[in-house]
C-alpha cells in the first residue's frame, strides 16, 4: 500500500524523530544545557499579570540562592531564621525518613518504597509557602508534605509497613498515603488523576465563598496524561484558585524529560497556552520555590485564578526501589547536576548569614537519625508487612462502600472472617 | 402530585435537591443555560443561579474529575454526561478514582457524586448515541448503578443517588423519556402525562437503591429487566397467555437478589433481557446468580436476550432491538422445556 | 465541614468564575471583540521558524482578503485562475449539498444531518493545498474535504441515506463518512478521538520514510478532550509531519468558545506550548486558510514538524438537524459576524480580478444546484433511511471481526438471515 | 528450541516479527532503551534500531490511538501499557475506535494492533497493580482477548495476535513470567527453565487464537481458567483425589465453546476459575454460556472462584488471591451436590 518515497515524488523522505537524552550509562553527565541563569535575574511582577504578557517567563528559570549560598533579587522572599530552621529541619527529615524506609525495604520488612532525594525543596518550601488549611493533592514523591505540617512519622511508617496500625488498614502500596485531616489527598497508582480532582476542590472551594485554595503535582512524565490537560482547561475556564505544580525531576522511570516534551517547550509553557502564567522555578532553591509558591497562592487567593509552576530538579535516587537507574543513565549523574542540592544549598545560605555551621548540621542530622529510628521501632512494634501483626482481615471487606453489600458480606462470610 | 414525563421527573428530582441542599450542584456539558440536549436541567440555571448548574468544557474525564475533588471538598455534585457512549474518556477517573477512594483512603475520602446518563437505543443515534454501557460499570467494585424505568423511580431513585455518600452510575433510558415504549416502533407511544397512575409527588420522596419491584406477577417464568426493556417485556408478555413474572430490577448495583431468587424459586425458569451487547453483559452476572442460586428449581435452561455482539447499526436499528417477537420466543423456549 | 470565610480568616471570598458569552437570546450580536485586524498585516516567517520565537502569531490573525475582495501581504498564495474558480465552485457544491441533505432529513428521508455553513473555507482551501496523498483525519464539518478530492455526491448521499448503496453498508449515522481511496478517515462520534489517530499515521509515513503527510481538524469545543493534548504531546515528542487544526466556529452545540478556554488564551496557542508554532487564520478568507496550511505543510514535508492552526470562523446554523441555536444565542448572530461568509469573500476576490460576475455565480450556482439535485435523484433510487432498499440484514454481523466467530454466526442464525 | 522463560518467550515473539515484518513496531512506556519494567523488550531496540521499538510519553490513550492511526496506515504495531491497570485512560481508544473501526468504516479501515499488558496479582502489587480486567474487554465487541499460560502458548499466541488483522488485548500474567505458580506463595516457584517439556522454538510459529487446551482430561469436573490460576487449579486439583479436567481457555475472545461443551457433557459439574473481581466478571458469561449450552448435562451449580469483589489489598493479598484451598473448595462442593 505504501510506495516508498523515491517512486512517487521529487520529494526529501520524512523520518521520524525518536528523542534520546545526551548520555547512556559510560558516558559522562553533561548538563550543559541546563539554564543555570544567574540568580535574582528574574524579575517579579505583579500577582495580576496577564499570563500572555510575561509568557516569556515560562522559559527562564526563577533563582534566589547563589553558590555560595546568598539570596538575591526581587523573589527572595526574605524568610525569617525560623522559618529557614523549620525548612532545613523539614528537608532533613524528609531525607533521613526516606534512607530509613528505603533500607527497611531492603530488609524485607515491606514490598516497596519511593524516595524523593534531591527533591526536598520542592514539599517542604511549598508547605511553608502554603496555609495550614489548604488542600494538597500531591504525587507520590510529596512526602515532605506530611512531614511539613506535622503528621506523625509512626504512622506514616505504618501505612508503609501495612501493619495492624496503618491508618489504611494495608490496603495501600506503600507511601500512598491519606489524610483528610493534614490536608493530603489520597495518592492514587494512577498517574496524574489528582490533577484535575484538585481542579475541582478548588471550584468548590470558589463556589462556597471560602478562602481555602488547592494545590496538586504531577511529575514531568505525567505531564502526558490526559488528566494534565483536564486540569489546565478546567482551571483556565472557571478561574480555579489552585497551584498547578510540574516536578520536572528530569527522569520519569527510564524516560528522559524529552520523551514528554519538555525539550520542545517548557512545561510551564504549557501553562502560557491555556491563559494562565507559567512560571519555571530552580526547584532546588528553597527560598525561590517557596517565593514562587506564594506569587501563586496570593493569585489564587485574589480570585485571579491558576497558576502553572514548573519546578526544575532532578531525580537523585532510582524510580523506586523496584528500579535501577544505572541501566539507563550514567551512574554520576546526580552529582553532577548544577543545580546542586537542595539540603546543601540552604545550609550554605544560612552558614553565610552566620546562622548555622557544619557542626550544628551534623548534630542536627544525628538528632533528626534518632528521631527517625526510633519512630521506626514504635512503628516496628506495630508489625511489618506480612508479619502477624496486620489490619484485621474482616476489613478487607469494609469501605469498598459506605454500607457492606449483601454480596461482599457474603464473601466475607465464604472467607470465615 | 403532577404528572410528569421522564425529563421532568428528572427536572424534579434536581430542582428538589438543589432547594434543599446547598452542597448539591450541577454540571456538564451544555446543561446551564440551554438546559441540556434532552432538556432535563431546563430552566434549573434560571432558578437557581449560575453557580448552581452550569455548563463545561467537553471533557468528560475532567468532569468527573473535578467532581471527585469537589466530593473530596464536601459538595454532592450531579454530572451529567450528554450520551453514555461519551463516558469512556472518564473510566479512569471513575474505576480508578471514584470506585476506590473510599476504600483506599480507609473511609476518609470519598466520592458521593452522581452520574446521570442517558442511554440505549430506540431513537435512531446510531453506534455512539444508543449504547449501554451498564456492564462495564457493575464489575467495577465502589460504584452503585442505577436505572429507572417510569418517572416516579426515575425521581425517587434520582433522589437517592444523589444524597447517597456513594458514587452511583445513573442511567436513564432515553427510549423512554416521553412515554414507555412496547417495542414496536411502528405504533405510536402514549406519553407519560396520559396514564392515569402516573403520580410523581412534586416534593421529596426517595426510592431506595437496592429494591427491585415487580411489575407483573406472575408463576410460570420469571423475565428480569430494566429500563426500557421492562416495558418491552411487559408488552411481551401481554401478548401470550404464559403467566409469566416481569421483574424491574431498578438497581443493577446492588442488585436485590432476594426478589430474584423468590420468584424463581417460584416459577422455576427465567428470561433475562437487556439491550446491550450479550457477551459479558450484566445479563450473564444475572444468569450465573440464578443459577448459583437456584438451581435446584430450575427447569429450563436461563435465557438471555440481548443485543446482538455488534456495534448499535443505524439502519437495522429495529433487527438489533430485542424487541417483543425475541422476547416471547424465548419465553416460549423456556415453557417448551 | 467547611467554615465559611469571614469566620475564619481576613481574607477575600473566593469566588467561581463560570464563563458566559456576552449575548443570549434577545440581546443584539456584538463581535466588537473579535479581532479585524488589517488584511496583510501579519508578518510570515520561515518555516522552518522555532516556534517560542514566532509565539506572538497565536495572539494575531493572518488575513489575506479585505472586505473589497482584494489581497494583499506577505501571506498572499498568488493562486493562478483556475484553483481559485476551483475552490469557490468547491464550496459552493458543499453548500447546496448541505442545503439539500438538510431539507431531506426535515422530509423524513434520514435521522439527522450537520452543515458545515460559513465554514466552507476551511475544508476547501485546506484540500487545495494539501497533495491528493495526503491523509485526512477529519471531525464531522469536514464534508468539503471528500467534495474537493472529488469523492461521488451520490456515494455521500447514499452514506446519509444509509439505503442499498450506503458504502458504509447503513452502518453509521449520517455524515459519518469514510474512504481510504480518498484518504479521509472513517468519522467517529466521539469527539477528537481522530486528533491523536492523525499523529499516529503520520508517525507510521515517517517511520516508513514515506513523503505523505496527515492533517486532521477538531473542533474549538472538541479541544478540551484528552486526545488533544495526546496529539499535541506525541506530535511534538515524535515530530510528526502533521497538520493540527482547530475549527473555532465559536459554538460547541449550545456552549460558546469560552466554555472551551477560548478567551483565556487563543486556540492556537496551545501549539506554542506544546513546542509547535501555533497559527491563527481567518477561516472565512479562501487564500489566507490555503497560504497557512501550505506554509504547515512545507514544514512538515521537510520534517520540521507538526502545526497547530486555529481557524477563526463562526458556525452559521445550528449544531445539527437536532438542534435549534435560538435557544442560545442572538436569532441573527451569522449575519453580524464580522469576517463575512467565504463564499462571498471569494466571489467578491474574483469580482475584483475582473474574473467574474454576480451573473457568473447565479449561473453557477444553479448549475451546481442541478448537479446536486440529478445526483440526489440517483442517490434516492437506491433508498432512503427505512424504506425498502436497505444494504443485506446479514450485513449487520459482518466486519465485527475480519472473520465471523462462531457466536455471532449464532446470533446471525438465530435472526434467520 | 529452547529453554524460555514467559519474558524471553515474549521477547522472541517481538524479535521474531521485527524480523520478518518491517511493518511490525513496538513502543511504549519505559520499552525502547530500557527494555521495559518487566523486560520483556530487553535488547529489542539495541537489535532492531531506535525506531523499531522506542520509548513513548506516558498517555496511555495517546499511545492506543497512534496505533489504530499506524494501523490505517499499515503498519502493525505492537504496543506495551505497563500495567494493566493503566489501560482505563486508553478505554475510549479501545472501546470506541479501535473496536468498533472495522464495522463502522464496513472494512475500510481497520486496527491490527496488538496491546500487550501484565496483568494480574501475586507479585505484591497492591490495588493499581494486580488487577484483572478482561472481562472489561470481553464485552467489547470487535477486540478479541488472550491469555497465555506458559512459554511456549506465550510466544505462539503473541505472534498470532500480532499477524491478527483485529485488534487484540494480550494480557499476561505476571505472576507466572518466571515460573508457574501453584497458589502456595509460600512455597518456592520453580523457573520455567527447569521444566523438562517447557521447550519452546527459537524461530517463528503459532498457537491459533480461539483454541483452548485442555491441560489435564478428567472425569468427573470441569475446571475452566486462563493465566495463572491454571496452575494454581492445576495444584488445586493434584491435592484431590477428584479426576477433574482442566481447561486452559488461551483466548476468551473468541472463546473456544467446543473444547467447554464437549467437556463438561462428560463431567457434568463446572468450576470457573480467575482472578478478578468476581461480579461481571468473565466466569459470569462463562456460567451463563456453560448453563444455555449444556443445562442437561449439569448436575449440580456450575461455580465461581474468583477474587473477592473488593480492590486488591496489599497487605492480605494472599487472602484476596482465590487459591487452592478455595478451588478445592468448590470442587467439593460441585461433587458433593
Ligand atoms: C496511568 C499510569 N501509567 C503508568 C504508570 C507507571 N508509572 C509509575 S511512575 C511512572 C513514571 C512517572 O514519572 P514522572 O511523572 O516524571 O514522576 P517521577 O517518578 O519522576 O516523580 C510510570 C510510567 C502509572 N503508575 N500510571
Ligand atoms: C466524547 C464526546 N462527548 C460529547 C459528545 C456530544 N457532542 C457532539 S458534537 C458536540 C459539540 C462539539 O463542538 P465543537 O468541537 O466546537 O465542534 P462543532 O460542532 O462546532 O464543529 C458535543 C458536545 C460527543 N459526540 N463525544
Ligand atoms: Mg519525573
Ligand atoms: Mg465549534
Amino acid at each position: 500500500m505504501t510506495k516508498s518515497a523515491p517512486d512517487r515524488k521529487n520529494r526529501v523522505a520524512l523520518s521520524l524523530r525518536i528523542p534520546e537524552p545526551r548520555q547512556r550509562p559510560g558516558d559522562l553527565p553533561d548538563f550543559s544545557g541546563v539554564d543555570v541563569s544567574k540568580p535574582g535575574a528574574v524579575p517579579r511582577p505583579g500577582i495580576n499579570a496577564v499570563a500572555k504578557d510575561i509568557g516569556d517567563m515560562a522559559y527562564k528559570l526563577i533563582r534566589v540562592l547563589d553558590n555560595d549560598g546568598k539570596a538575591s533579587g526581587p523573589w527572595d522572599p526574605k524568610l525569617d531564621l525560623e522559618s529557614l530552621q523549620r525548612g532545613l529541619r523539614h528537608m532533613m527529615v524528609t531525607r533521613s525518613y526516606d534512607n530509613r524506609m528505603y533500607l527497611a525495604q531492603r530488609q524485607g520488612k515491606t514490598s516497596f518504597y519511593m524516595k524523593c532525594t534531591g527533591e526536598e525543596a520542592v514539599a517542604i518550601a511549598q508547605a511553608a509557602a502554603l496555609e495550614r488549611e489548604d488542600m494538597c493533592f500531591p504525587s507520590y514523591r510529596q512526602q515532605g508534605l506530611l512531614i511539613a505540617r506535622g503528621y506523625p512519622l509512626v504512622d506514616m511508617m505504618c501505612q508503609v509497613y501495612s501493619n495492624e496500625r496503618d491508618p489504611l488498614k494495608g490496603r495501600q502500596l506503600p507511601i500512598m498515603y491519606s489524610s483528610r485531616e493534614f490536608g493530603f489527598f489520597s495518592i492514587s497508582g494512577n498517574l496524574g488523576t489528582q490533577f484535575s480532582q484538585a481542579v475541582g476542590w478548588a471550584m468548590a472551594s470558589a463556589y462556597k465563598g471560602d478562602d481555602r485554595i488547592a494545590a496538586t503535582w504531577i511529575g514531568d512524565g505525567s505531564t502526558a496524561e490526559g488528566d494534565f490537560h483536564h486540569a489546565l482547561t478546567f482551571a483556565a475556564v472557571y478561574r480555579a484558585p489552585v497551584i498547578l505544580n510540574v516536578v520536572n525531576n528530569q527522569w520519569a522511570i527510564s524516560s528522559f524529560q524529552g520523551m514528554a516534551g519538555g525539550d520542545d517547550a517548557t512545561f510551564a509553557a504549557r501553562g502560557v497556552g491555556y491563559g494562565m502564567p507559567g512560571l519555571r522555578v530552580d526547584g532546588n532553591d528553597f527560598l525561590a520555590v517557596y517565593a514562587v509558591t506564594k506569587w501563586a497562592a496570593d493569585r489564587a487567593r485574589s480570585n485571579l485564578g491558576p497558576t502553572l509552576i514548573e519546578h526544575y530538579t532532578y531525580r537523585a535516587e532510582g524510580h523506586s526501589t523496584s528500579d535501577d537507574p544505572n541501566l539507563y543513565r550514567p551512574a554520576n549523574e546526580a552529582k553532577a547536576w548544577p543545580l546542586g542540592d537542595p539540603i546543601e544549598r540552604l545550609k550554605q545560605h544560612l552558614i553565610a548569614l552566620d546562622k548555622w555551621s557544619e557542626d550544628k548540621h551534623t548534630s542536627l542530622e544525628k538528632e533528626i537519625l534518632e528521631e527517625v529510628r526510633a519512630a521506626q521501632k514504635e512503628a516496628e512494634s506495630h508489625g511489618t508487612l506480612g508479619g502477624d501483626k496486620m489490619p484485621s482481615v474482616k476489613t478487607m471487606f469494609e469501605d469498598v462502600y459506605k454500607e457492606m453489600p449483601w454480596h461482599i458480606r457474603r464473601q466475607r462470610q465464604e472467607m470465615g472472617v | 402530585m403532577a404528572k410528569m414525563n421522564m425529563i421532568q421527573a428528572l427536572n424534579s428530582a434536581m430542582d428538589v435537591m438543589l432547594t434543599r441542599d446547598p452542597n448539591v450542584l450541577i454540571y456538564g456539558e451544555d446543561v446551564g443555560f440551554f438546559g441540556g440536549v434532552f432538556r432535563a436541567t431546563e430552566g434549573l440555571q434560571k432558578k437557581h443561579g449560575l453557580h448552581r448548574c452550569f455548563d463545561t468544557p467537553i471533557g468528560e474525564s475532567g468532569i468527573v474529575a473535578t467532581a471527585i475533588g469537589m466530593g473530596a471538598y464536601g459538595l454532592r455534585p450531579v454530572i451529567e454526561i450528554q450520551f453514555a457512549d461519551y463516558i469512556y474518556p472518564a473510566y479512569d477517573q471513575l474505576v480508578s478514582e471514584a470506585a476506590r477512594l473510599r476504600y483506599r483512603s480507609a473511609g476518609d475520602f470519598f466520592a458521593p457524586l452522581t452520574l446521570r446518563t442517558p442511554y440505549g437505543g430506540g431513537i435512531r443515534g446510531g453506534q455512539t448515541h444508543s449504547q449501554s454501557p451498564e456492564a462495564l460499570f457493575t464489575h467495577v467494585a465502589g460504584l452503585k448503578t442505577v436505572i429507572p424505568s417510569n418517572p416516579y423511580d426515575a425521581k425517587g431513585l434520582l433522589i437517592s443517588a444523589i444524597e447517597d455518600d456513594d458514587p452511583v452510575m445513573f442511567f436513564e433510558p432515553k427510549r423512554i423519556y416521553n412515554g414507555p415504549f412496547s417495542g414496536h416502533h411502528d405504533q405510536p407511544v402514549t406519553p407519560w402525562e396520559k396514564f392515569a397512575d402516573n403520580d410523581v409527588p412534586e416534593g421529596h420522596y426517595t426510592v431506595p437503591l437496592g429494591k427491585a419491584a415487580i411489575k407483573r406477577p406472575g408463576n410460570n417464568v420469571t423475565i428480569l429487566a430494566y429500563g426500557t426493556m421492562v416495558h418491552v417485556a411487559l408488552a411481551a408478555v401481554a401478548e401470550t397467555d404464559i403467566d409469566a413474572e416481569v421483574i424491574d430490577l431498578r438497581t443493577l448495583m446492588p442488585l436485590d437478589i432476594d426478589t430474584i431468587t423468590q420468584s424463581i424459586e417460584k416459577t422455576g425458569r427465567c428470561v433475562i433481557v437487556h439491550e446491550a451487547t450479550r457477551t459479558s453483559g450484566y445479563g450473564a452476572e444475572l444468569s450465573a446468580l440464578v443459577q448459583e442460586n437456584c438451581f435446584y428449581h430450575l427447569e429450563a435452561p436461563i435465557l438471555r436476550v440481548a443485543g446482538w455482539d455488534t456495534p448499535y447499526p443505524h439502519a437495522f436499528e429495529w433487527q438489533y432491538f430485542p424487541g417483543p417477537k425475541r422476547i416471547i420466543d424465548a419465553m416460549r423456549r423456556t415453557m417448551e422445556s
